[in-house]
């Protein structure tokens, strides 16, 4: 069966050049980064090397890139660690309703324990207002953190501008771009932030690694005690392997940025056309200030898993914010901030394109949509209701 | 977020009895939007109480639509009471088993059933000729 | 120039079976195990089936796995994790003065927060007292951690006799087991323990991977927050390609381990031999209850680094619990501890053997041994003190 | 933990002027055992106060030695006020550089050549020979 995977938000497969750079670290270049002899010096070769093409993706300082296990541990890190270093500073944090759960339930943990957070809405398209995040700032704030771009319906934040007033009142400020590094320009200078969160399995990276980086003078305490490795921010023996595989994956997304991004661009655009002249289908999320991957579609009167399984019978592998996948009730939280209805959010349907996705790939997708749309809806009690 | 099993998928690809039913016995619907499952149920009951034909519509995800399949091929020959007896429970053992997510959220079908046996239950005893109240034959 | 790799207990290449393994999940089974499609299936499915191959190899339940990024995290976890879901109980934790890092800097950072910590000596062999340990349960113990075998000296812990008496006072009774996992049997049932770590780059599998064993019942919290994963003990996207590695190398590990173990020792014991026909050697640690393949020496009058930098210059890898190569003033706390003098301690070599070591490395380092004992000695104002 | 460079290691393989001296005209040691860093410096200084032997003796790690080794031949020809001069981190620098925990604590090759120097000149005092104290010549 053709197979067309248009999951890349979820994760990606590792890049083959990537997997050629990993490889001899597995078993011949093996060595604790930290003991001296020769294995030892070698591994650490490599993790500084790594260290080095990171930093230089991203506009920062190789003694700025800590290397984590992923994007949960780096917003965990970034939003608990600055929390406990500064609360003699102030308890007031500012987020997103929109943040991946790594960050919003990192939030409701520290509102358990008394700090106070402040969840900015967002408008219909998915866009937090510069306006109210201004007007929420208070004296006693001490930590924003705001994503780049949404994982569910890919809106990019003006995050320069929050961040450019966050500074200006000494409030750190930290954006999870996880879904942005490697699809599109991440540059913490630019950006101006304090911290980002970054994870290599969103860019043909391996799973299980990522990066925070923490401007030098940035105000935080590790959450784990042991070794000095990553100068004491995240003990544990280096898996120098998955950093190996983070800084060439990164490396590569980082090369061929811009004509990727016009080729998924086209892909992403056309595949919207074509879903949207189905009848009853409507675009989720900001038209143009979207990632050049993101597609998110709510689809009347259907139920999102059901859509997902229907494509998945025809080698299709997309996602969905409904309920049914999230293993809780309520469907996607970033849907229903941006008002739309559970009947809405439930029927989302998100397409991610990747580098591996073609013409041919969308033509499929929009040669078997209609079918399964219209099978959906003869069983739905909604569509007959209408 | 879960897996189903081979049957779960059989009936989710090839679902019985789905439609709408002209002039039925009974219809019941359970669920609601914000929770993502919506079941509605329509039987047709002969003289002897038994369910002749049913049809369902279901608004749902892999889980509502494998269960409320496989209910309508239990309930089809069983009585109205029998089919009362039915439960979530024996729906989802019948399919092998469910993810335990979906074992809490998706698995309405019985109900959705009990709702349309209830329906026709209700039009009996409205026409006056709900069977138990016997006399008037 | 030849190479002998005696550092085992720093890291392990991974085994050519484990990277077999590894490699079919990087780039075609590349899916999120928690999406819906046959990708997130497929990759899902692996996840689960490492899972019931861990739980089977050191006799846990399948639902008592929980994966995290190695021996560090595990240990964090359990004793943070347990120190904050039990501060209602008391605030007092029992552990011992030789712990690894990971454990004791926890347990420092604990009694920086308003908890007690009772750090118990060992004899000079290297053991923690049975005695000592139940004598210093308290009323208000909630939590004892004692690691199953040191990463120094290889002295291996009396964990049952302690894990039995924690539980009859109610005391959650965790194990750093990175040392043992692998080495000799581990099963948790026959420990009796709650909680137990493990980290796969110790046993021939990757870095960036462990497990904390979670006994069911067990009162803790987790302390990353985000993604259901690992039923949210530890939330962010399964490493799955470094989960198939874990639980590939510890079948792997516990298929051979007896004969294993048998080879092992029999080579450990001939280097012990060899080393200790050197004037004014000595060795550290219990001469028996010890690992398979740690042996650790005090060669007087001289350093260890200076020792590691001369056998590296020879091929061998070693390391030492010198203060030079831990990055403090101070040697090993381990062999302070067991009551080394602080040349003694400085003047530590530890060499670890794998599977991979023949009589022949053990041949060809007592070869090169005197000659560089020699030459440093000459080079050292306490020789010619003495 | 650190990478020593390759001058550093060219320096711990073959360090120069390694052993004891017989009837030094000064000696020097600094370090101390828990610190793990102990090195022994002898000088022989001749009529014009130049130094013109230099032997070590040191327990410690990589730099330790390598900073031992290069402070003699920094120091041999200089005069022993030269010799005072010089800093402990010209010593690294020569080395192309130590990584940084090693600068803090194996860095003391200048200071053993220093105490050599000053037990040279404590032992020109007491012999009533201290060159800036003129007039017996
Ligand atoms: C926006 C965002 N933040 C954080 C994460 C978590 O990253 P990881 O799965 O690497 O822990 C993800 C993806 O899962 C994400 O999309
Ligand atoms: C006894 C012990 N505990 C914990 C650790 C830490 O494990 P990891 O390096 O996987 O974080 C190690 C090894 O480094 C160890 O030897």
């Amino acid at each position: 069966m053709k197979k067309v995977y248009l999951d890349h938000a979820a994760t990606t497969p590792v890049h083959p050049e990537v997997i050629a750079a990993m490889l001899p670290y597995l078993h011949d270049n093996f060595g604790n980064p930290s003991s001296v002899h020769s294995f030892g010096r070698d591994a650490r070769k490599a993790v500084d090397e790594a260290r080095d093409k990171v930093a230089k993706a991203i506009g920062a300082d190789p003694r700025e890139v800590f290397f984590t296990s992923g994007g949960t541990e780096s917003d965990n890190i970034a939003i608990q660690g600055v929390a406990l270093a500064r609360k003699q500073d102030g308890r007031h944090i500012v987020t997103s309703k929109i943040e991946h759960h790594a960050v919003l339930d990192t939030c409701h943990y520290l509102a358990s324990q008394g700090y106070e957070v402040t969840y900015l809405p967002v408008d219909e398209k998915g866009l937090v207002s510069v306006d109210e995040f201004q007007a929420a700032l208070r004296p006693d704030t001490i930590l924003a953190t705001i994503m780049h771009a949404n994982n569910e319906m890919g809106a990019i934040q003006p995050i320069k501008e929050m961040a450019a007033i966050a500074h200006a009142r000494k409030i750190t400020f930290h954006t999870d771009a996880v879904q942005t590094v490697g699809s599109i320009p991440v540059n913490v200078k630019e950006l101006g932030v304090d911290m980002l969160s970054l994870s290599a399995h969103k860019f043909y990276g391996p799973k299980g690694i990522g990066v925070l980086y923490i401007k030098k003078g940035t105000r935080i305490k590790p959450l784990y005690h042991g070794g000095s490795q990553e100068r004491k921010y995240r003990p544990g023996t280096e898996n120098h392997v998955g950093i190996v595989g983070l800084a060439k994956a990164l490396e590569l997304a980082t090369e061929g940025l811009n004509a990727r991004q016009v080729q998924i661009i086209a892909l992403r655009d056309k595949l919207i056309a074509g879903l949207l002249a189905l009848p009853e289908v409507e675009l989720n999320g900001h038209p143009t200030q979207r990632l050049p991957g993101n597609v998110n579609i709510s689809v009347r009167y259907v139920e999102g898993e059901s859509l997902i399984l229907s494509l998945d019978m025809q080698g299709i592998a997309v996602s969905s914010g409904s309920a049914c996948t999230s293993g809780s009730l309520e469907p996607s939280h970033v849907l229903l901030a941006m008002g739309l209805t559970h009947e809405q959010a439930h029927g989302s349907l998100r397409l991610t394109l990747g580098i591996d996705n073609t013409a041919e790939d969308v033509d499929y997708v929009l040669s078997v949509m209609p079918g399964i749309v219209e099978r959906l809806r003869q069983m739905s009690p909604l569509y007959h209701k209408r | 977020m879960s897996v189903y099993n081979e049957k779960v998928m059989e009936h989710f690809r090839h679902p019985r009895n789905v439609g709408v039913m002209d002039d039925p016995s009974g219809v019941g619907e359970v669920g609601n939007i914000s929770c993502g499952d919506i079941m509605r149920m329509y039987i047709k009951v002969d003289a002897s109480e038994r369910i002749t034909d049913i049809k369902f519509q279901t608004f749902g995800c892999g889980a509502a639509v494998a269960t409320s399949s496989i209910v309508t091929e239990m309930a089809i020959g069983k009585t109205v009471h029998e089919a009362l007896a039915m439960t979530n429970k024996q729906v989802a053992e019948s399919l092998g088993g469910l993810p335990p997510l979906k074992l809490h959220c998706s698995n309405l079908a019985a109900d959705a059933l009990h709702a349309a046996v209830k329906d026709y239950l209700a039009r009996q005893e409205a026409l006056g000729t709900e069977p138990f109240a016997s006399g008037a034959v």
